[in-house]
């Protein structure tokens, strides 16, 4: 048997390296009759919010090159139904489960937790930054290096938990984002999240996406994934989880070279959702082929 | 159980003008099938990366039917699609055209182009259950029009110009035989958006319900992207979005919301 | 006859909305055989320095998901051969040709303004602020809302000629960026030029590009090059030149309805050398279906 | 003059293990192409933007041969290419093998596998001005060994497990055989990378120029992008970089700077 398994520190231990993107796989119960959700090392569940939210008026989606825009708008059943309908299938998984939340102020960050430290099974929370902070006049929290790092702070302070911060790419320099997120004691980056994107249906002149700037994701993107998470990798050492385009098992080690300890797949979910068994077969061949024994000999390893 | 399957192409025959009708060997998939589904198509290798979704417009229980119309980049691929081929799928997927053969004593099929799709396998399935339903079909001609034969309903086909069947819209047509209808009447819908919209907004004769099936754009087919909503009215949604991957396609026609 | 003419400002019209994008068509003159060059509306040249360079190591290019990365290094061949070997053919073209300029600081760009100035055929510059500014530390001039005002302003003084700047994407707020060279009276802005992109070899270990970071183009990026338009089309009124990913027709009438006045084409070049003709027919078809006699009655009417 | 051209496809064959031989109908463009030239190949709709350039293996007035090695995506969807099907090429491109036959006494071609395809071009040139010179082919084994029949040269094939034609390397077959050779001696060379670093590091027999015809990864094929820089030493190019889509893709060795 080759050992997948990978060390995310702080004791976390996840069987392999492939997670699942939030908002790319639901909560897991949705596709379980076509994929054995076990198979991932760790499931990120849809953004979760305090309260119930209906999400944005349609269209939400659209097809683009290689990609595609959403703007779903975090619509997510809320923290109770959350506990009431998805904690049974969740906590009796294999795969750890990081919960990822979404907040319009750092207090609905930190009530969310409140109530989730609660759950021992949960393994961590991935926090998205980069939706808006109604008290910063709705930039999202992750473009402001000021705004991050109180966040982050607080978060740390009101939990003991594995946290993940997900950076977003939509900024100038990435690299001082993951050193904020470093500085105030996280215990991982996730990076990235969409790019901001949009497109214009030509014959009626209207946005193909309701909030017209969506949020851009697929192979597209993943060279965009890649230079920042290079980028990070030279100035920060608590793991990165890589997200971006990932399609195949190559793209997985692409980015375990390029310094991410754990990958998502996000959109490949919907295009190819089975990829998940072709991904640990390839990289059980590629170990095979190149003799490693774990997976850590090949993280950060690129030649850059 | 749904799930991803290897469909073999058995055939693929154009049956109409820019239509298909082909005919896949999928037997994980095939025997689950109920009318109202509809099931994946994956693409390899192009930069449209969605999945496409079709009705089942008929399955055995080692076949799935499909009717489409060649509209786009996928479609095109699809009519190049030849015997022996191999293609991914996913399905059955989505919720059913619920017969409701105690409640209701009249069954209308009603179809606009390659609408017809899902009817016809609901067509297939009302046959089998002994029920004789009226099924309409319109196109604006002859040459538009996806299927022609067909003994086990009363078949009424229409164009907008008259060149086969009756001449006019098919809305219409189904008004104007609505005396002829039992009630309680089930009726089952799919074609343009249009032809819905104008179905919920004029008044419909009493005691019958109508069902339809939804089309919007979808990456995953299964509830996990949250893309495909409709917005709905009240009913069983409490007027919050629904998936119509999941929830649908097939909804009470009472309770979607048509937007202009 | 169908009128594809633009207007963008200070006496400046093309005889039609497409321009090549610099680094992508030579100086016209290798692709001249291929395409007849007239038929846009203008030319943008390979990015020109004072001195010649002979740019990056290869490997310099390669493809990714709907798009490629490359990292040429403004490899050109100079001011002085320019003037020799590339004017007389540039001069006699029908389509009014941008020379674009890049330079490691602002003395440098003025130095060859300056020179440029006498040659009265050329119709503008268009400025590459994603150059690293080696007085700032390597960062490039158009990622810092400082170093953008002041290179713009000296530009501004130092000529009178049409004066394009052309914005980087890898900005956390194209707006403002925008909007800083709408305030020093630059004539337009172009954007977008390349994403950061990597990638790597997995079974080499090396990066795919020498410079290990690239700039990320093609069809992939048209999503993002879009959001920054919309973006930006809110806070200026200079024209806007639209670039990233175009490769059809409607790609050409999207840019301009989210606000492009004119666009580019770029990596469409290299896949499509006769994209241009595809285009222009595409246009005046679109134009005539939906009753246009002037392409102004679409620029920025999307409804955003 | 090079232009982008419809070429129609008419025949495709596999002749060797992964190795195909195809006949592209192309008028504009055939009857121009002199041997070192390539083409590059257009495909639609795939998340694959690159054109991919092949050698120009032989030309008559109306068509071109090309002989290709399936290595990935696109040459999959090249090895099914069926007869009357319609590409899109741009050509010719490139500079060529300079045939200088009132210098040189004798002409060597060197091929390694695939690396045969513009040497079959350059060899038929040959025969037409009444040259007939040394043709060595070399492969791993006779099954990826691409052509085997040629009276019209001397053809001397090798193959690493001696399955057919010589046992051995092409390198060191074509070098234990100078004697043979009248000087001055040009020979043209095709085949990987690392068959050409052998051909510089080693010390050549006396009076022989070496042309080699190399590959980089190429975006235009036009020498817009910038992005097929070779190295090169001193020589011709100063040192400097050159595209090996314009100022290749033949080169003389000795300009020539091959990396590790
Ligand atoms: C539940 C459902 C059942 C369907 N059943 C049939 C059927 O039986 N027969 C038939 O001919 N068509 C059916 N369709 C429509 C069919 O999916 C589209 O015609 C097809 O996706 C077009 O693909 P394309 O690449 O050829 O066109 P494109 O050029 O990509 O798109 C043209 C139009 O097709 C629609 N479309 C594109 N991508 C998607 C997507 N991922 N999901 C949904 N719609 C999309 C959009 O309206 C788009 O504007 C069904 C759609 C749905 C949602
Ligand atoms: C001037 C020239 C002439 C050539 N002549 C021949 C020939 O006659 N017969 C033959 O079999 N092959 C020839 N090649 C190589 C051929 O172009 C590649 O095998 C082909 O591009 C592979 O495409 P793919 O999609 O199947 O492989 P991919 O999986 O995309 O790539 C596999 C490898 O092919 C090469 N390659 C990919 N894209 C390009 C590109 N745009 N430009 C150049 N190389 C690329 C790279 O080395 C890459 O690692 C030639 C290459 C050049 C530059
Ligand atoms: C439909 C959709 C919904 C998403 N929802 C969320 C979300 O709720 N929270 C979040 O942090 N990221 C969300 N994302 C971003 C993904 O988790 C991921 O960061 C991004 O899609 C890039 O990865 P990919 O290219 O593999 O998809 C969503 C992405 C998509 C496509
Ligand atoms: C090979 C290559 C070379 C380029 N060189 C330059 C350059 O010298 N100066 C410049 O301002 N932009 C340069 N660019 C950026 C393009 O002009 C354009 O902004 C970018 O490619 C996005 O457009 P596209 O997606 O249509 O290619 C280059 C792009 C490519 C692909
Ligand atoms: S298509 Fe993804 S939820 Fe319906
Ligand atoms: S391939 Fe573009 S310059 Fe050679």
């Amino acid at each position: 048997m080759i050992d997948l398994s990978i060390n995310l520190g702080k004791g976390l231990i996840l069987d392999n390296p492939i997670l699942t993107a939030s908002g790319t796989f639901g909560y897991g119960d949705e596709i379980a009759e076509v994929v054995d959700v076990n198979c991932f090392g760790g499931i990120v569940t849809k953004s979760l919010s305090l309260e119930p939210r209906i999400g944005n008026p349609p269209p939400r989606i659209v097809e683009t090159a290689a990609g595609m825009i959403n703007s779903i708008g975090l619509a997510n059943i809320g923290l109770d139904a959350f506990l009431k309908e998805k904690v049974p299938y969740l906590r009796e998984l294999k795969s750890r489960v990081f919960v990822n939340i979404a907040a319009r102020s750092e207090e609905e960050f930190c009530d969310v937790i409140k109530v989730l430290d609660r759950e021992k099974w949960i393994a961590g929370y991935e926090i998205n930054v980069s939706c808006p902070n109604v008290k910063e006049g709705g930039i999202a929290f992750g473009t402001n290096p000021n705004v991050l790092r109180r966040l982050t702070r607080k978060l740390r302070e009101s939990t003991d938990r594995f946290l993940i911060i997900k950076l977003s790419p939509n900024v100038t320099d990435i690299a001082r984002m993951a050193e904020i997120v470093q500085e105030c004691n996280a215990d991982a980056v996730s990076m990235i999240n969409t790019l901001y994107g949009a497109a214009i249906d030509i014959q009626t002149r209207k946005p193909k996406i309701n909030t017209v700037i969506g949020g851009l994701s697929g192979p597209a993107i993943k060279p965009v994934a890649l230079a920042h998470i290079i980028k990070a990798r030279k100035v920060i050492d608590i793991p990165i989880i890589g997200i971006g385009g990932i399609s195949a098992g190559a793209d997985v080690i692409e980015f375990m070279l390029a310094g991410a300890t754990a990958v998502q797949l996000g959109t490949v979910n919907f295009f190819n959702p089975g990829a998940i068994y072709e991904i640990l077969d390839f990289i059980e061949h590629y170990m095979d082929q190149h003799r490693l024994k774990s997976l850590n000999e090949i993280i950060g390893q690129a030649q850059v | 159980m749904k799930c991803v399957a290897t469909a073999i192409i058995r055939s693929n025959q154009k049956v109409a003008d820019g239509i298909f009708l082909a005919s896949l060997e999928a037997p994980e998939i095939a025997g689950q099938c109920l009318p109202g589904q509809f099931i994946n198509i994956y693409f390899p290798e192009t930069t449209k990366i969605f999945p496409r979704p079709f009705s089942i417009a008929g399955a055995s229980d080692s076949r799935i039917k499909l009717l489409y119309k060649v509209i786009g980049s996928q479609t095109t691929l699809m009519s190049g699609w030849s015997a022996g081929q191999k293609i991914k799928i996913l399905g059955p997927l989505g919720n059913i055209f619920d017969i409701q053969e105690q409640h209701y004593r009249d069954f209308i099929l009603l179809g606009g182009g390659v609408g017809a799709a899902p009817l016809m396998f609901l067509r297939d399935e009302l046959v089998k259950k002994g029920i004789k339903p009226y099924f309409f079909i319109g196109a604006k001609t002859k040459a538009e029009l996806p299927v022609v034969e067909d003994s086990a309903s009363h078949l009424i086909l229409t164009t907008d110009d008259g060149s086969v069947g009756l001449k006019g819209n098919v809305v219409e047509h189904f008004l104007r035989m609505a005396e002829n209808y039992k009630t309680p009447t089930q009726v089952s819908v799919c074609g343009p958006d249009m032809m819905m919209k104008v179905l919920k907004d004029i008044s419909l004769p009493q005691n019958m319900d109508v069902f339809v099936s939804l089309e919007k754009t979808m990456a995953c087919g299964l509830g996990l992207c949250q893309g495909c909503v409709v917005e709905t009215t009240s009913g069983k949604y409490n007027g919050h979005y629904a998936l119509v991957c999941k929830d649908g396609p097939v909804f009470n026609i009472k309770d979607v919301k048509f937007n202009d």
